[in-house]
């Protein structure tokens, strides 16, 4: 088979891989060696980053059209990729509190890496059925990691459940878009869709687009299909919460983006409406959700559904003009990623194995204990609330931006206007961290935490993250109207010298 | 040399020094010391540009640009011209004032508060100096982080409600903003095919008057709720009260200059015709701040609530004299907004030494000072006297010039609106000197009051250069009123009957029809002015 | 008449919505799981029928990639389960809620 | 009426209401019970539709593997009738899902009734045979199938990780 | 209108600069702690007034000198200067002010050196002496300022003197009050002033000559006036806008109806003060102004007219208040009330001449009642109760002597300053030909005919009031039998050289000042009138040939008005030592008239009731509870709040059951489907 294009699916291929390399590690050295595994995984992440890197400009169709590497599908890559590499980062130290089995763990992160790499570059639907339910069972799994914590397997069971009823909802979807054209390749549908005048099936390719924006809906968390993302989000390792929180939500959005803009051009009057309509719904019952929560993790669930709703707007602006909104979705997930996981990290900073710490009121006055980590958690979370010079800003910036331009003016207005709502739950973390005095003694041990050679992995996280989350505020050059240039520069040296 | 980024940054640098060594025991001995460096240093190189400065031209001087974010359009671009030199200095002279002024109010956390005084300094001369609309609105809203934390860590019982209400009242003007920046950026895109955020290029972008008003009203919301003008104020009181006495200076001072100083750069000349059909309404508003403001501010007990409201009437002048369209008022406005600062900054100042001797701002709290703190009484007074406008003191002159430019004004009805803003030249007397004679005059009625102690030398020190500078602006004028010149006449040239329709398109023939409408309903004697500006253009 | 296409769409439909009811309204987390599998079915089924409509295998391996997907996420599901009857000793999906709000 | 109709609606008429009892069956083994019942009829459907491999497949994945892994797990966990049927907390979301469930139902359904669409009366050679089906599953869809097998590798590790008890040492 | 020549003569602005340098010196001393010794800083002050004195006393020479009327001009910076607008520092004598600032200068520095002995030993006496300094300089600016902007910049420099000196001692809080009091009614006074500003701009930049120097608005007046605008659909003239805008300003200096209110409480401050301030110089600004912008009065007799009813009015009330006060400073000051509204209602006859004289007169014999009173009050431990007085005259002779020489001299006795002045008034009123009723007025012609005989016999009745009150005071204080209690009695004694020197020198300026106005029918050539006549427009320099005409009724109503005063006096000796049980007798006849009278009215009352407190309970009721915090701020909260139980109610929704959130999405579905479907 000449088309097969291997190289297009390296990365996916070296996360693949690295899960079975982990899975054989624990097979013959043994299911603890922690430092190993992590290793293994932060090597194949970044293999994987390396990989999507050196093909950075390439587009390639690979294995009969099931996969496409195109920038999009690069930056999406490169994205889950990172998201990888920091869940991996953010994990040791709470695996080991709680004693996770790490070889599967980490197995499992990396499966669900690579599910996700082959949803974003999938182009068929099939292949993107099979790997969204990859990263899905992973994902559910990883949830439920903490099987003697009620609270975790009670999530998982619920994403289970509501994942799988979402599938079928999906699944009827793609039935219905398969028989509408008569084929699963996007492609195909896509030149079947631009050519117009179908048949009866004309009918079915509706229905299907409805039934597919449903199953999507739930996976990135659109209001009303959200309601499991909070307890789910709640109940998850925190680890796995920041690493599903924007990897999931990243590989699904890329999915939405292939679908929807892509592939459903030609069906675009019947989505765009519901697709504003969700976005609506999202920003704003996001936004207002989490402003009755006192549970950071909680708070940070409905604000990612919140922040889902802005993409969403993005994703009904690429109806319009698909390249500048590709473009700002691309950023906003880049930019999300480290902000939110920054906020993670920096809650799993602060847990010891007493007490989690993730209510607000456990954040009361942490600014005079800990004051570097309440400047980093105060930096993400007016990185999330959009504020400058940080890259959350630029982000919404570009964002809107493109929804303006897209001539979704109301809509622009009510997003960037729920964003002030946002901004008062995001405000209130700040509150506590520097307002606050402290209602318990506040113990030392999340400092100490913090020195354990596998606390290092977490303080890089955080810190990697922090600046990143300025610094795509104050460069952010889009090389390709997606990445800052000096990555750019730096993949052109990398070609240059392999 | 980069003169502006390095009065621009300096003070952050100098945060950032401050919150990298000012740890431990003597952390916060040398957070002051830094603070007080690095921006006396900020504020003697702002000198520099007033020297340097070339009053005979509108464009803008010591400019800076380099492309930033080339693909959007975005530059970092930097440039003083009339409106803003003083505003500059106005804050960079603040600064340090507000610095010593914290030595001794502020003991906690002393490194975190001079480096968000710092950081903040950053943020306002951002936005006074950014030619960008988007590096200007990134400054904008940066902004808000430092005097969020300044409300809310430093300041009084109810400071966290004040803090947030801050925040979001200001974030929600201005994300509308962002919002119409942006439309503005592709309305210019539309017409001359290059995406620019760069002020002078979308001055020559002519738009519709429909979208014109939309983009105008999402402008003028962002920087009313900053200004604040009547009825979105009511975030101001909160705010002030709840501040530290450095906050409210700074906020006082020159935050709130911040929003009539992004009327007459960004929000008038950007879109003259929206501008000539709502100004009217503007003025109204502020004439109903400067009568409201000044009635609220008499019954308030609480001395800096009152100041508060007092700032509301006050700035209502500053906005009228923008809408009036005529250089007396404008320049007056201008220099209000200068004497604003200064007196009502001085105010606070003095308002933070009572507080921080008897921890209270209650006004009942007090009376019979003078006796006790003969000095302290004198500054109040004279303070006082340069917020009621008394000729003599730059109160004055701005008022005067505010009143008379928009008494004969162009635009219809404007003289009542004089008149009935000259009103409150009645009502702040009321309550200003209210205020002295229950704080300073009468016998003394508590008895922790007898042994205050009188103005400190460091009090002394910081209060002086306002002081002097209150009686030098009310005396000699002339050098300050000469920097505006050029700029405001140039602000003005861009609102003659051609030139206002000159910003609308050729196909916009509903639009051009109804601003001709408005446009002559302006007095017919206006013309006068207005063509001989023409003329001059041509 | 014959049955056709819109036949089985029908039939599959019907099925998929038995399916939702069982989500809806049941509250043991095994039968819960096993209307989902209904619900598959009724997606296979349509699958199929269209695979007939189009002449086209394609369908056929859709719904034998649902049939694995189906099988891993009842192992997976069940597993879940399991852990959740470990710590509660029940399988009630009211008793879950110690998440919510 | 063909005989192939006749099967059609017969098969059709078991697997719905099968599908029924699955959803109303107090007993959960009961319900496991009728569901294998209803895929046996899908089975029957699947021939009709000339999907002979799919029918052979469904009975032995889906009969034969999940059922049997369902009703394990029932008799594991011994909950078949632990779940009691009064006394709902949450009655309100219930009977609203019922509803909705029907208008889902009839609006799906008024989206497919109209307009009868017949099936093609000729097939390409081989439809529906292990060896089409073969030839796709290692042509186009390679790379799917290949992420059959890590899917499954990755449930098996999940359900191993989730219900092995020693997955977790201390709490 | 004639051209005056003008002459540069930058010393000029020496002359207010002297005693601001005095402030600055004794103001600045007492800023910083070390207040100079008594002595010293009496003798800066002093003589940096005496310096003022004397430069003025040059001007006013060179100016008396020139045949023509002159300009002395002196220029500095550029104040003020934008857009069409600008303002240079500009001081101008001519014979207007020529003699404002001699009356200003001499009469001030007299008070200067009286204040130097009756403010002995009061801890604030650097204060004070700087405070008086500070307000000879802004008096000084005021009277000197060749533009509007700058005469402002006096007249409100006067008002903060004034505020400050009421208030000196501010520790007895009614003091403060009165001060703030004084400020703001001058406040609303200075409204109109700032406004009728704006509208001579706007007329004079309608008439193509923007500009505020009073020169360049008197030389293009004939341009001014018939600018003209609508308000509120009635057109008016500029000119009569202005005039009557600059009125309510002069009212509120001069203490005219309504706005007299403040000065009656300013005696609060020390007595020097009340005579300086309030009785000789700055509340004659008002007049001043109105002199000074005779020309736009002059173009709108409207206003003309209602200046002279104002006045008249005034001058009766306060006369008729005074006639029962009973503090001796309450009733000197109603009384100066009542003469400036003799003044204006001169200046509002159309002869502001008449008007200036009599504030020139004034000058002299108010200052010395006041010093005269504070010289009592000295000597009685600061009371002013005239009815614990009496009999002082053995005990404090030359004070007897001199306030009884400046009684004789308000009261208008023939010979005397007062009598001059006010019958020069009075005979003006009568023969005005100004004075007009507007036609929108019904019976405006009969009316115009009837004015003037009614405003003269107010003024009579007002001057007859003014000699009854003045000779009663007089001979309460002086005559009769001592009602001092005992403690305070044998303190009594007189005052020291320097303040009876002044009051004797005051004295004497009572009898003489009024000899430059001596009319024609008395033999003499009112050269005072014509004088100041070539620079107030001489409005009846035309009737010159009607004088010797008129020679005779001029005569007559001149002994009619000296009968008046004679016979005020008269009455006042015949109720207070003839028969001193009658005014109890007629109080308790006409009790509610008195008292009426004895509470003034009772319009402090009536604005207490009426603005001042409505004001501030609505401010506080409406304005800030309700409507500021209730309903602005209430809308803001409520977005607030109502955001969070928004969200606390869906996440009520969120209630944990998978049924439900499996609901929501089918919900979800179906809407979607709906959507679909139904589209």
């Amino acid at each position: 088979m000449n088309d097969l294009h291997l190289f297009a699916i390296y990365p996916q291929i070296t996360l693949g891989l690295g899960a079975l390399l982990v899975l054989g590690e624990g097979l013959v050295f043994g299911k603890n060696r922690h430092g190993l595994f992590l290793i293994t995984t932060l090597v194949a992440a970044t293999f994987s980053l390396a990989f999507t890197i050196l093909s950075w400009k390439t587009t390639a169709n690979a294995f009969a059209g099931a996969v496409i590497l195109d920038p999009t599908v690069s930056a999406l890559l490169a994205i889950v990729s990172v998201c990888t590499l920091l869940g991996a980062l953010c994990s040791p130290a709470y695996a080991n509190r709680h004693g996770f089995e790490p070889a599967n763990y980490y197995t499992l992160l990396l499966f669900s890496a690579c599910g996700m790499a082959f949803l974003v570059s999938s182009n068929d639907l099939a292949m993107a059925f099979v790997s969204l339910e990859t990263l899905s069972v992973c994902v559910y799994a990883l949830t439920g990691y903490r099987t003697r914590q009620d609270a975790s397997t009670e999530g998982a069971v619920k994403y289970f459940l509501l994942g799988a009823f979402a599938t079928g909802f999906l699944l009827y979807g793609i039935s219905f878009l398969y028989g509408a054209t008569g084929s699963t390749n996007f492609s195909e549908i896509a030149t079947r869709f631009a050519a117009g005048n179908m048949g009866p099936e004309s009918k079915f390719a509706v229905i299907g687009v409805g039934l597919l924006l449903v199953g999507l809906s739930f996976k990135v968390g659109a209001v009303p299909f959200h309601m499991w993302v909070p307890d789910v989000y709640q109940g998850a390792p925190t680890p796995i919460t920041a690493f599903m929180s924007v990897a999931v939500k990243a590989s699904a959005f890329g999915f939405l983006v292939r679908l929807l803009p892509h592939t459903l051009m030609g069906l675009s009057d019947s989505w765009v409406p519901i697709l504003s309509a969700l976005a609506l719904l999202t920003m704003i019952g996001g936004n207002l959700l989490a402003l009755a929560q006192r549970n950071l993790k909680r708070l940070l669930a409905y604000s990612s559904v919140a922040h889902a709703g802005y993409l969403l707007l993005g994703v009904a602006s690429a109806s319009k003009l698909p390249d500048q909104a590709d473009a700002a979705i691309l950023y906003y997930l880049l930019v999300y990623s480290f902000m939110n996981v920054g906020a993670f990290a920096v809650l799993l900073t602060l847990n010891s194995p007493a007490r989690e710490r993730n209510n607000l009121s456990d954040l009361a006055g942490l600014s005079e204990s800990h004051p570097l980590l309440a400047a980093l958690l105060s930096l993400f979370m007016l990185a999330l609330a959009g504020i400058p010079p940080t890259g959350g800003f630029t982000a919404k910036f570009y964002l809107f931006g493109a929804a303006l331009r897209a001539g979704y003016t109301t809509l622009a207005v009510l997003g960037i206007l729920s964003s002030v709502i946002g901004a008062f739950y995001y405000l209130r973390v700040v509150v506590a961290l520097y307002m606050e005095s402290p209602t318990r003694p506040v113990s030392n041990d999340p400092a100490a935490s913090a020195m354990a050679p596998r606390g290092l992995a977490l303080a890089f996280a955080v810190l990697l993250c922090a600046v990143l989350s300025v610094e795509l505020g104050l460069q952010s050059l889009p090389g390709l109207g997606i990445f800052p240039s000096y990555l750019e520069g730096l993949t052109d040296f990398l070609v240059a010298t392999r | 040399m980069p003169v502006l980024s390095i009065i621009l940054f300096l003070p952050s640098v100098t945060a950032v020094a401050i919150l990298l060594f000012g740890r431990g025991e003597s952390g916060a001995s040398i957070a002051r010391a830094l603070a007080l460096l690095g921006s006396a240093a900020a504020f003697l190189l702002s000198l520099t540009l007033w020297a340097g400065f070339d009053a005979a031209t509108a464009q803008m001087q010591f400019a800076e640009a380099f492309r930033w974010l080339p693909s959007w359009g975005i530059s970092y671009r930097l440039g003083v011209d009339g409106m803003s030199l003083l505003y500059v200095i106005l804050t960079t002279f603040l600064t340090p004032i507000v610095v010593l002024a914290g030595f001794s109010a502020v003991e906690r956390r002393v490194p975190l508060y001079m480096a968000s005084l710092l950081f903040l300094e950053t943020g306002m001369l951002g936005a006074f100096l950014a030619t960008d609309l988007v590096l200007f609105y990134i400054f904008w809203e940066a902004m808000l982080i430092p005097m969020y934390l300044l409300i809310g860590v430093w300041g009084g019982e109810r400071r966290i409600y004040a803090a947030v209400k801050f925040f979001l009242y200001t974030m929600a003007g201005s994300v509308l903003m962002l919002l119409a920046i942006v439309a503005l950026a592709y309305l210019h895109y539309e017409s001359s095919g290059e995406i620019s955020f760069n002020l002078a290029h979308l001055l020559r972008t002519s738009i519709a008057y429909e979208n014109q008003r939309w983009l105008f009203g999402a402008f003028a919301f962002a920087f009313a709720i900053k200004v604040p003008l009547f009825p979105l104020h009511t975030w101001l009181p909160d705010a002030h009260v709840e501040a530290p006495t450095g906050g409210s200076v700074i906020l006082a001072g020159v935050l709130l200059k911040l929003g009539t100083y992004g009327l007459v750069r960004f929000a008038f000349p950007l879109f003259p015709a929206a501008a000539v059909t709502f100004a009217p309404w503007l003025s109204l508003l502020a004439v109903i701040g400067v009568i409201y403001g000044a009635l609220v501010a008499l019954v308030q007990p609480d001395i800096k609530k009152l100041v508060a409201y007092s700032s509301v009437s006050h700035l209502g002048f500053c906005v009228l004299g923008i809408c009036a369209f005529t250089p007396e008022a404008l320049e007056g406005a201008l220099y209000q907004g200068l004497n604003h600062g200064l007196s009502t900054g001085a105010l606070f100042l003095l308002v933070g030494v009572l507080y921080e001797r008897r921890h209270t701002r209650e006004i009942a709290q007090f009376g019979g000072l003078a006796k006790v703190i003969p000095l302290y009484a004198a500054a109040l007074v004279a303070v006082s006297l340069s917020s009621i406008a008394l000729p003599g003191t730059n109160g004055f002159v701005g008022e005067f010039l505010i009143l008379l430019g928009t008494f004969t004004g162009n635009v219809p009805k404007t003289t009542y609106m004089a008149a009935g803003a000259a009103l409150g030249v009645i009502l702040g007397a009321v309550y200003m000197l209210w205020t002295v004679q229950r704080v300073l005059f009468g016998p003394v009625t508590h008895a922790v009051n007898e042994k205050l102690p009188d103005l400190t030398k460091r009090e002394q020190f910081y209060l002086a250069p306002v002081l002097v500078l209150i009686f030098i602006m009310g005396v000699v004028p002339g050098p300050f009123l000469k920097t505006f010149k050029a700029s405001t006449k140039e602000f003005l040239d861009r609102f003659s009957k051609t030139a206002v329709l000159a910003s609308l398109p050729e196909a916009d023939a509903s639009g051009r029809a109804q601003v001709s409408q408005i446009l002559s309903k302006w007095k017919e004697d206006s013309r006068s002015e207005v063509a001989s500006a023409d003329s001059a253009s041509k | 008449m014959s049955v056709g296409l819109h036949h089985y769409l029908l039939l599959s439909a019907l099925l998929f919505v038995v399916g939702t009811v069982g989500v809806i309204t049941r509250r043991n987390a095994i039968v819960v799981l096993m209307s989902i599998e209904l619900m598959l079915n009724g997606v296979n089924l349509s699958l199929a029928a269209f695979s007939r409509y189009w002449g086209d295998g394609s369908g056929h391996a859709l719904v034998i990639f649902s049939i694995a997907v189906a099988a891993a996420e009842a192992a997976v599901g069940l597993a879940l389960l399991i852990a959740v009857f470990r710590n509660r000793q029940s399988v009630d999906l009211e008793d879950l809620n110690l998440l919510k709000g | 009426m063909t005989g192939s109709a006749l099967l059609f609606y017969v098969f059709g008429a078991l697997a719905l209401a099968s599908a029924v009892l699955v959803v109303t069956g107090k007993n959960a083994i009961a319900s496991a019970v009728y569901l294998v019942v209803a895929f046996f009829n899908l089975a029957g459907l699947y021939v009709l539709l000339e999907a002979h491999f799919l029918a052979a497949s469904q009975i032995l994945v889906y009969a034969g593997a999940i059922t049997v892994l369902i009703l394990f797990v029932i008799m594991l966990l011994d909950v078949s009738q632990l779940v009691r049927l009064q006394g709902s907390r949450n009655a309100i979301a219930r009977s609203l899902g019922i509803v909705l469930a029907g208008l889902f139902a009839i609006l799906l359904a008024s989206q497919l009734a109209p307009g009868e669409v017949g099936f093609p009366e000729k097939l390409p050679e081989g439809f529906g045979t292990v060896e089409s089906i073969g030839d796709l599953l290692f042509d186009r869809y390679l790379l799917a199938f290949e992420l059959v097998s890590v899917l499954l590798l990755a449930a098996i590790v999940a359900a191993v990780a989730i219900a092995h008890r020693e997955g977790e040492s201390t709490p | 209108m004639h051209e005056a020549s003008q002459i540069q003569a930058q010393w000029l602005l020496l002359l207010p600069l002297l005693p601001l340098i005095g402030f600055a010196v004794n103001g600045g001393a007492v800023l910083l702690g070390r207040s100079l010794p008594e002595k010293r800083a009496a003798a800066i002050a002093c003589s940096l007034v005496l310096g003022s004195a004397l430069l003025a006393t040059a001007a006013f020479l060179r100016v008396l000198g020139a045949d023509e009327p002159i300009h002395l001009v002196a220029d500095g910076w550029h104040w003020i200067a934008a857009g069409r607008l600008d303002l240079p520092i500009l001081l101008v004598v001519d014979r207007l002010s020529g003699l404002f600032i001699m009356v200003i200068c001499w009469i001030g520095l007299l008070i200067h050196i009286y204040s130097a002995g009756y403010m002995h030993g009061d801890p604030g006496f650097g204060r004070f002496f700087a405070y008086l300094n500070l307000f000879m300089f802004s008096m000084l600016v005021l009277v000197l300022g060749g533009s509007l902007p700058i005469l402002f910049v006096g007249w409100e420099g006067v008002g903060l003197c004034s505020y400050l000196l009421i208030g000196f001692w501010y520790e007895h809080l009614p003091n403060a009050q009165a001060g703030k009091k004084a400020f703001v009614v001058n406040r609303i006074g200075d409204f109109g002033f700032l406004l009728g500003m704006f509208v001579l701009f706007w007329a004079a930049w309608k008439a193509g000559a923007p500009s505020l120097e009073i020169q360049s608005l008197s030389q293009f007046i004939d341009e001014i006036s018939v600018q003209s605008v609508t308000l509120l659909g009635v057109p008016v003239r500029l000119p009569t806008l202005a005039a009557f805008l600059l009125f309510i300003g002069a009212c509120g200096k001069s203490a005219q109806i309504p706005l007299y209110v403040w000065l009656p409480d300013a005696m609060a401050g020390p007595t020097p003060v009340s005579a300086l301030i309030h009785a000789a110089t700055m509340v004659t600004a008002g007049v001043y102004l109105t002199a000074r912008l005779h020309f736009v009065y002059a173009a709108s007799p409207v206003v003309m007219t209602i200046v002279a009813c104002v006045g008249a009015a005034t001058a009766l009330m306060a006369a008729t208040i005074a006639l029962v006060q009973n503090d001796i400073k309450k009733v000197l000051a109603y009384s100066t009330v009542s003469q400036l509204g003799f003044m204006f209602l001169g200046v509002g006859a159309g002869a502001p001449a008449a008007g200036v004289f009599h504030v020139y007169t004034h000058a002299f014999f108010k200052a010395c009642l006041f010093l005269g009173s504070g010289s009592v009050m000295h000597a009685l431990a600061n009371n002013t109760d005239v009815r614990i007085m009496g009999g002082l005259r053995k005990k404090m002779p030359h004070t007897w002597l001199t306030f009884g020489i400046a009684t004789i001299a308000i009261a208008g006795v023939p010979g005397f300053s007062g009598f001059f002045s006010k019958d020069e008034i009075l005979w003006k009123v009568w023969s005005s030909h100004t004075l007009f009723v507007p036609p929108i007025v019904p019976g405006h012609e009969a009316l115009t005919h009837l004015l003037p005989p009614l405003l003269w016999s107010v003024a009579c009745v007002a001057a007859f009031c003014t000699a009854f009150y003045m000779g009663r005071v007089f001979l309460l204080t002086f005559h009769g039998k001592s009602r001092t209690p005992h403690d305070i009695e044998h303190h009594i004694h007189e005052s020291p050289a320097s303040m009876t020197g002044v009051l004797w020198t005051l004295a004497i300026g009572s009898i003489l000042a009024g000899y430059v106005g001596v009319p024609h029918f008395l033999g003499g050539h009112n050269r005072i009138e014509g004088w100041l006549g070539a620079v107030l427009g001489a409005v009846h320099g035309e009737e010159s040939a009607t004088i010797v005409h008129e020679g005779s009724a001029e005569a007559l109503l001149a002994g009619l008005s000296s009968l008046i005063g004679i016979g005020g006096l008269a009455l006042a000796w015949f109720f207070y030592i003839a028969k001193p049980e009658i005014p109890g007798k007629i109080a308790g006849a006409f009790q509610s008239t008195y008292r009426v009278l004895s509470n003034k009215y009772y319009v402090d009352e009536f604005y207490e009731a009426v603005f001042v407190t409505p004001v501030r309970k609505f401010s506080e009721a409406a304005l800030w509870k309700v409507a500021d915090v209730q309903l602005i701020d209430g809308l803001v909260r409520g977005a607030g709040r109502a955001s969070q139980a928004v969200g606390r109610a869906f996440a009520r929704i969120e209630n944990g059951f998978a049924s439900s959130y499996a609901a929501a999405m089918l919900l979800g579905a179906v809407l979607v489907a709906g959507y679909l479907a139904l589209r």
